[in-house]
């Protein structure tokens, strides 16, 4: 049975989370975008809009901005600010491997060691993974940067 | 520390219920305030429930045999005992369902078929802004389904009903009104009886849920004036110390012999040919199939024990624990309750905001001090809209509540504070 | 004695199900010949639901505290065990109900609504002679409220399905073909894949009552042929060794995102707004407020048990029984057995009529010896209708179920003639 | 606790309930009546149709004949012949006095004792009060029976 004790509780709010809260990076929505998403996790209301931005890339599409706003708990805020500084910038296919390994880190209930050169700041959500309320928190705007993305690549299709 | 109308017995009360003895991760023992969700369950409603299934289990009604015969004795009991709680007016008005929301759907789903009340097209169903999902959502379908038009009640700022609008709201168009007992959010417990008589004098029938309202409020439905006394009230066991998948939906016999079936299978027929079947009265025509047979029993075991207890003391129990938690929150920096702040005139439900921390950091910084309470939209999400925020923190507490409990929550809400670093 | 198929382990079974060493009146043990009906818990599910009750009691989803977590992890775990049980090709295709009668009133309430699969006039709904009232009504009313039209499948005289005409039955109208899988009265197994690909064929949405094969049949939906696999499949918990309260609505994603809300409440939405709302993706969209919990998760004890002992030696086992009981009943003077009387094609449940003797005398006398058996129609008025009689005596075994139980049935039936003197 | 055991079985099949079961009195439907209901025990399945035909007396109204048709097992016809005989020839009030009585009898639980001058046959129906399942077979006719005869008393006030 997973457990939560004042240690974890630290854990859990790693100063890297705490500041992300506090400083969101890329915060606000921009202009350029192919898709918007609006997510809410149900349960407790935390809601996301999220627009995805690709660029043509010389090695293919490029994850060109990101741009959020979102309204809920230091996790969900914290992970859309990583979310932000992780993948603008990359490659589609790469941003979708680092979506695939934040997924796998946050539903290995404390078990997935992270890798910090693929995830950086992302590894401090290690300590996430060990409360299950909270891992769809953290999850919020990853999930949504995913149908976004995958929204503005079929939009693509459409258009070609 | 004593306080003035606490239950004398809390000690040999808090002794019933085995969970309260858990010790959470680090040691911490378990301080559960989180009773408007889902409350703790007393010895006696587990015991009789094993005892059930270990010496008594059987099929009911259709079962003839002796292990039919005492299970099917022990369920129509529970009715017996649940129709008490609630001073029904026979017995027989009491239907039993899964939940609370399957017993407001249920009236809210026959609405919309061919039937004496059939709700239709120019018809108004009146619902108010601080009700719970269950009690929205329905509402919501029926009028999509039949064309009828979906009004509301709004709020006052100190989260009452606003009622400055209720002759225009509540008018001759209006075929239901349907409203919260006491708010699982607010707290906020509104005029049942003005409301239902200002319904009835204008042909409305009333539908109540009293979810928040039978764990805490004596409820006597017979001494009500016929003109006060709501057409369905509906609740929900696991709220009142019963089990999960056991709720009640009361109904004024004239009202439920109005509606037609909801669920049709087993139990709910007088005869069935493949070309049609005719059903059975209430209670049956509204309980298709196997019922939750163990879990009415439970139901009935735990109604007894608040009984036992007395409604009237746990009323004051309440009363007590959440004016001193009034005082307690209130001592807090940055801390903003919803809702009345007169202990007197609400339940027992304190949902609040506390500037500069999300309610999921706080309630998870209380957790790791074993302090359970709820945090997000408490399936109100209108209400919580009404009040500009988007989720809140919620303390709830119940019969088995101690002030020292407050105290912890009080002093725990300092230390989030603290973690967070708000000083 | 012992007998081919039995399960070898059937005394270390017996020991599982506390209620099996109850003592009736008159100091009589009790013979179980009524699990059709409901069947016995062993204490696994007992206590799993004791554990719950006394030491993770919570709310799930909503409660972010640890008792929240540890229930909701429980309760899904118990869906993941559910889903492994039939082989549902998804987890979140598993729809927790009260039982399986709100599992088939749920699809076809729903199908009334506008929506992809909406029924409206000119389609036609098909079902069975031998349904079970729960799998007739919840059609009849579809059918009222639609316009649609209502056509059924005779029996032939042996109690199987006549399907002389289910090119014409099944046909480009047909929007829904629903039948059960084992029939409660007849013990009839039907061919669910033919019957599902002829549907297909046509374009119907194929429901299946699994009440009765879910207890004895091992199913694995996965492994099925898309075309053969039904679009929506129902079982109860209390008939699978699981307690009441609970049922399943096993469903194909693609049959369930077409349907629209049934129950409208908590849990089941996305967001909700006065001026409306959206509804979360399945499992959830179905399960309106506070779900049958602690039942959830004894029935996930309950098929955990079913498939440690495991599901094809316990078909085995009822194979053994009723091939027993066919040729014990075959002996008594009078009898005649109502339904298929090879053992390996049928269900473990036998119905019968003794020339002279009233299913409920029959029943009384039997549970004097405390031997519990059900007599009346069974839920199955419109079969009983087929063969010409009002009512019917039915044993039905299961795993727990002993030869020489079946023994003292036969010596019983024939003291119930003479009690009679019928000799 | 209800108990059932060997001898309960002979209180409940006691000759008299038997005899009536094999011979029942004035079975069969008469054409002579005001009102006839059909009646069902839902769970069991059981049925009867059942005609009032009343007469004026000289003190009131009287049940001038009962005739029915059953389907049912041995309690509820022997149930439905003893209310022939016990009914039939008595005025209206006389019968609903009876027909208390026999409920009475039967909602007792085994309580209560017969008055054997009131129910005649009717008190070898004490035995079945202690089946609770039973009950509601021998009631059967008797909820019939007082159904039709407050139609046939209403139709009489249409009448008038
Ligand atoms: C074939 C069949 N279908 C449906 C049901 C209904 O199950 P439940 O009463 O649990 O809803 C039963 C059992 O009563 C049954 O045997
Ligand atoms: C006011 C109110 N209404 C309805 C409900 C729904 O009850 P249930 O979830 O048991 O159906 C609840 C509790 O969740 C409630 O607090």
């Amino acid at each position: 049975m997973t457990t939560a004790n004042g240690q974890d509780l630290d854990a859990l709010y790693q100063d890297i989370i705490l500041d992300h809260y506090k400083n969101p990076h890329g915060k606000g929505l921009r202009d350029a975008h192919e898709a918007e998403v609006h997510h809410v996790n149900p349960t407790c209301g935390d809601e996301v809009t999220l627009r995805v931005h690709l660029e043509d890339g010389a090695a293919g599409r490029v994850v060109a901005d990101v741009s959020y706003d979102a309204l809920g708990c230091s996790i969900s805020q914290a992970s859309a600010s990583v979310l932000y500084d992780l993948l603008v910038g990359k490659g589609v296919d790469e941003a979708m491997e680092i979506h695939q390994e934040f997924l796998t880190l946050m539903q290995g209930k404390g078990t997935v060691e992270p890798d910090e050169d693929v995830l950086e700041d992302g590894i401090a959500f290690a300590g996430v993974a060990k409360f299950p309320a909270r891992v769809k928190c953290a999850l919020l705007s990853w999930m949504a940067w995913k149908d976004a993305t995958a929204q503005a690549i079929a939009g693509d299709g459409d258009k070609s | 520390m004593t306080l003035e109308g606490l239950l004398p017995e809390l000690t040999v009360i808090r002794k019933d219920f085995p969970i309260l003895e858990r010790a959470l991760a680090g040691g911490m023992p378990l301080v559960y305030l989180d009773s408007a969700n889902t409350s703790q369950k007393p010895q006696v409603v587990i015991d009789t429930m094993v005892d059930h299934l270990e010496r008594h289990n059987a099929n009911i009604a259709r079962a003839m045999h002796q292990l039919g015969a005492e299970s099917t004795e022990a369920f129509e009991a529970a009715r017996d005992k649940v129709a008490a709680f609630i001073g029904a007016p026979e017995r027989d008005e009491v239907i039993f369902t899964k939940n609370a929301s399957e017993a407001l759907n249920l009236v809210a789903n026959t609405l919309a078929w061919r039937g004496e009340h059939q709700v239709g097209e120019g018809d108004e169903i009146v619902i108010t802004e601080m009700e719970h999902h269950s009690n929205i959502v329905p509402w919501q379908l029926l009028a999509e389904r039949t064309g009828a038009t979906l009004r509301w009640f709004g709020l006052t700022d100190d989260g009452q009903l606003d009622l400055s609008n209720a002759h225009e709201l509540i008018n001759e168009r209006t075929a239901v009104v349907a409203f919260t007992w006491v708010s699982n959010m607010l707290g906020t417990i509104n005029p049942v009886a003005e409301l239902t008589r200002r319904a009835h004098a204008v042909g409305a029938r009333v539908v109540v849920d009293a979810s928040q309202a039978a764990p805490q409020l004596p409820i006597d439905l017979a001494a009500m004036p016929e003109t006060d006394r709501p057409d369905a009230v509906a609740f929900t066991g696991h709220k009142v110390v019963g089990p999960t998948g056991i709720g009640v939906l009361w109904g004024r016999r004239a009202f439920l012999d109005g509606l037609p079936p909801f669920l049709g299978g087993g139990e709910m027929i007088e005869t069935v040919r493949m070309e049609g079947s005719t059903y059975a009265g209430i209670p049956h025509k509204f309980e298709a199939g196997t019922p939750p047979i163990v879990e009415a029993i439970g139901l009935g075991a735990a109604v007894e024990y608040l009984s036992h207890v007395g409604m009237d003391a746990i009323h004051a129990h309440e009363q007590a624990i959440t004016g001193y938690a009034l005082e307690g929150l209130r001592t807090v920096t940055g801390l903003t309750v919803l809702g009345p702040l007169d202990a007197a005139s609400r339940g027992g439900a304190i949902s609040f905001e506390l500037d500069g921390v999300h309610p999921h950091d706080i309630a998870q910084v209380l957790d790791s001090r074993g302090i359970a309470v709820r945090a997000g939209h408490h399936c109100a999400k209108p209400a919580h809209a009404r009040f500009g925020v988007q989720s809140s923190t919620r303390m709830s507490s119940y019969l088995y509540t101690e002030p020292r409990e407050i105290d912890a929550l009080v002093e725990a809400l300092e230390y989030t504070r603290s973690y967070f670093k708000l000083d």
